[in-house]
């Protein structure tokens, strides 16, 4: 990433305004690949970034817009490449997150499954957490938007920790 | 969703030969596995050499995947790319399913093994 | 018997430095593996990608190393050569031990995953 | 392996004589390979016989000879190189084995197993049942004598499903 010199001031960003459906997800973090790319941000954070913004967005896609939706609503995914790695912010228009904590990182448990009985879902939200730091959910009268930071030196974390800052700005929606 | 099977022995290789297993091609891969694989007797080694990307929908299509095999038969990875290593580990699906560096390493490690 | 250590980041990494891991070096694969990762914290890789056979004795070995670690900590493979990655196949142990097709690939899964 | 053509009337063999120690088995494995490699046995097939010999060797080490021996008794291995595979002769002048069907192909479970409480052993004669056919144990005197089949092709198999050809001879020393 860019140090004190050169000409940018500010440094780099990504824009991208898409439909909350499959496959203009796809698209979009293929555009984010490249983007993060050019900008010189290496290979780990790169993989752990498209990681974490699939997860996200499906997310979106699948829970606040759905299956009922006639036409996908848009999502709106902003990424500043700073040294300490990428800041997230994804909005939404869809439904709120259900009342509550948002999803923990526990992941599914798999030891001592019968193969036919493995979870085939919720792995999801664990991926996210466990990749992305400092995440924070807002609904703020018809919208959502989710702020995380993916850094660019991945902390340890104790297998069903959780990490230090999810404290979770409750869903009530505006009077 | 292009994907190939071939019958090695007594092992079936099925190779993805698409970049990404994801929400858009989920249900796809998993109807394809069906019709590539389900028929077949014997393990099958699902060679994601050429696959860079899965996300938590893709592999939940691949847990699908090995139900459709039942009980009496395997299905072990290889080829296994930085990204969808990453997936494996932090899911820890790398401990449900046999891993293998690559193709070659999956062959010779599950013929005849049953 | 010889054997590296090395931290890197959170992650220890083990090489072992000998073709063999049989039963005639598997108390000291086990006594050298304490010596080394016993009083580390974090997760450890253990990269046999020089080693070109394993037994039983030496699996055993390995399994015991792993529970040096306690249920706190995992212990992953990189760089199965075929002979090893044939006994883990019969065994089932590729079930039990995360397996990454080399030490980059290893490093890269496990880095922050705990 | 040589065809029809070529010098050599009789098909290639192995015979080693060396103490029933671990050591004197690493050497020996270490010759074996040399010499399968030599005659120009494939890759897959010279590893399942690494395997196998290193397992049959060690149940001799470790069970007929034991511990409580102040000198390693002999081991003598024979490989009969042929196209279907390798014919193995491993003979011993230590203890008989215990009464009743040589050990079965079963692996210890692992499924559903913490980690902590994983075996560590166990796995020496299923490994080799795996790998070998035609398995046969005969107590003749004071000897030990295993022979076994070590296929050039692997025959699939189904898990937990026992080989054909395991009916055993019972260890009755003769009178
Ligand atoms: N943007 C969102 N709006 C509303 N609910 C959401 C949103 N994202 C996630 N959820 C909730 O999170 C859960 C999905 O978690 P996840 O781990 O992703 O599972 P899956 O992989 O099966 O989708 C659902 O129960 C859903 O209610
Ligand atoms: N040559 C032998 N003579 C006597 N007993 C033997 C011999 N080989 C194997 N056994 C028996 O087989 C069992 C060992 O099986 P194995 O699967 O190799 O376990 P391990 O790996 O713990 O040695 C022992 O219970 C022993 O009684």
């Amino acid at each position: 990433m860019s140090g004190p010199t050169g000409r940018q001031s500010a440094p780099p960003r990504l824009s991208l305004r898409f439909a909350g459906e499959d496959a203009a997800v796809r698209r979009s973090l293929a555009e984010v690949e490249a983007g993060l790319a050019a900008a010189g941000v290496g290979d780990g954070l790169r993989q752990r970034a498209q990681i974490a913004l699939a997860e996200a967005c499906n997310n979106i896609v699948e829970h606040a817009y759905g299956p009922a939706r006639p036409r996908p609503g848009p999502i709106a995914l902003d990424i500043l490449v700073e040294a300490g790695g990428l800041r997230v912010m994804l909005r939404d228009k869809g439904r709120a997150m259900p009342p509550g904590p948002l999803p923990g990182d526990a992941m599914p448990e798999l030891s001592g499954r019968d193969p036919m009985d493995l979870p085939e879902g919720g792995f999801g939200w664990a991926l996210l957490r466990r990749i992305a730091e400092d995440l924070h959910h807002e609904r703020t009268g018809d919208r959502n938007t989710l702020r995380f930071l993916l850094p660019a030196v991945e902390k340890p974390r104790k297998p069903g920790e959780l990490p230090r800052d999810c404290q979770i700005p409750s869903a009530i929606p505006p009077a | 969703m292009k994907m190939t099977f071939e019958a090695r022995g007594a092992v079936g290789v099925l190779r993805v030969e698409e970049p990404r297993i994801d929400a858009s091609v989920a249900i796809q891969f998993k109807d394809r596995f069906r019709d590539l694989a389900g028929s077949a007797e014997g393990d099958v080694i699902l060679d994601l050499a050429r696959v860079e990307f899965l996300d938590s929908s893709g592999l939940g299509a691949v847990v699908a995947a090995r139900k459709l095999l039942g009980s009496g038969r395997q299905l072990a990875l290889s080829g296994l790319t930085p990204t969808v290593d990453k997936v494996m580990t932090l899911t820890r699906m790398n401990t449900v399913f046999p891993i293998h560096a690559d193709l070659a390493a999956a062959l010779a490690a599950h013929a005849g093994s049953g």
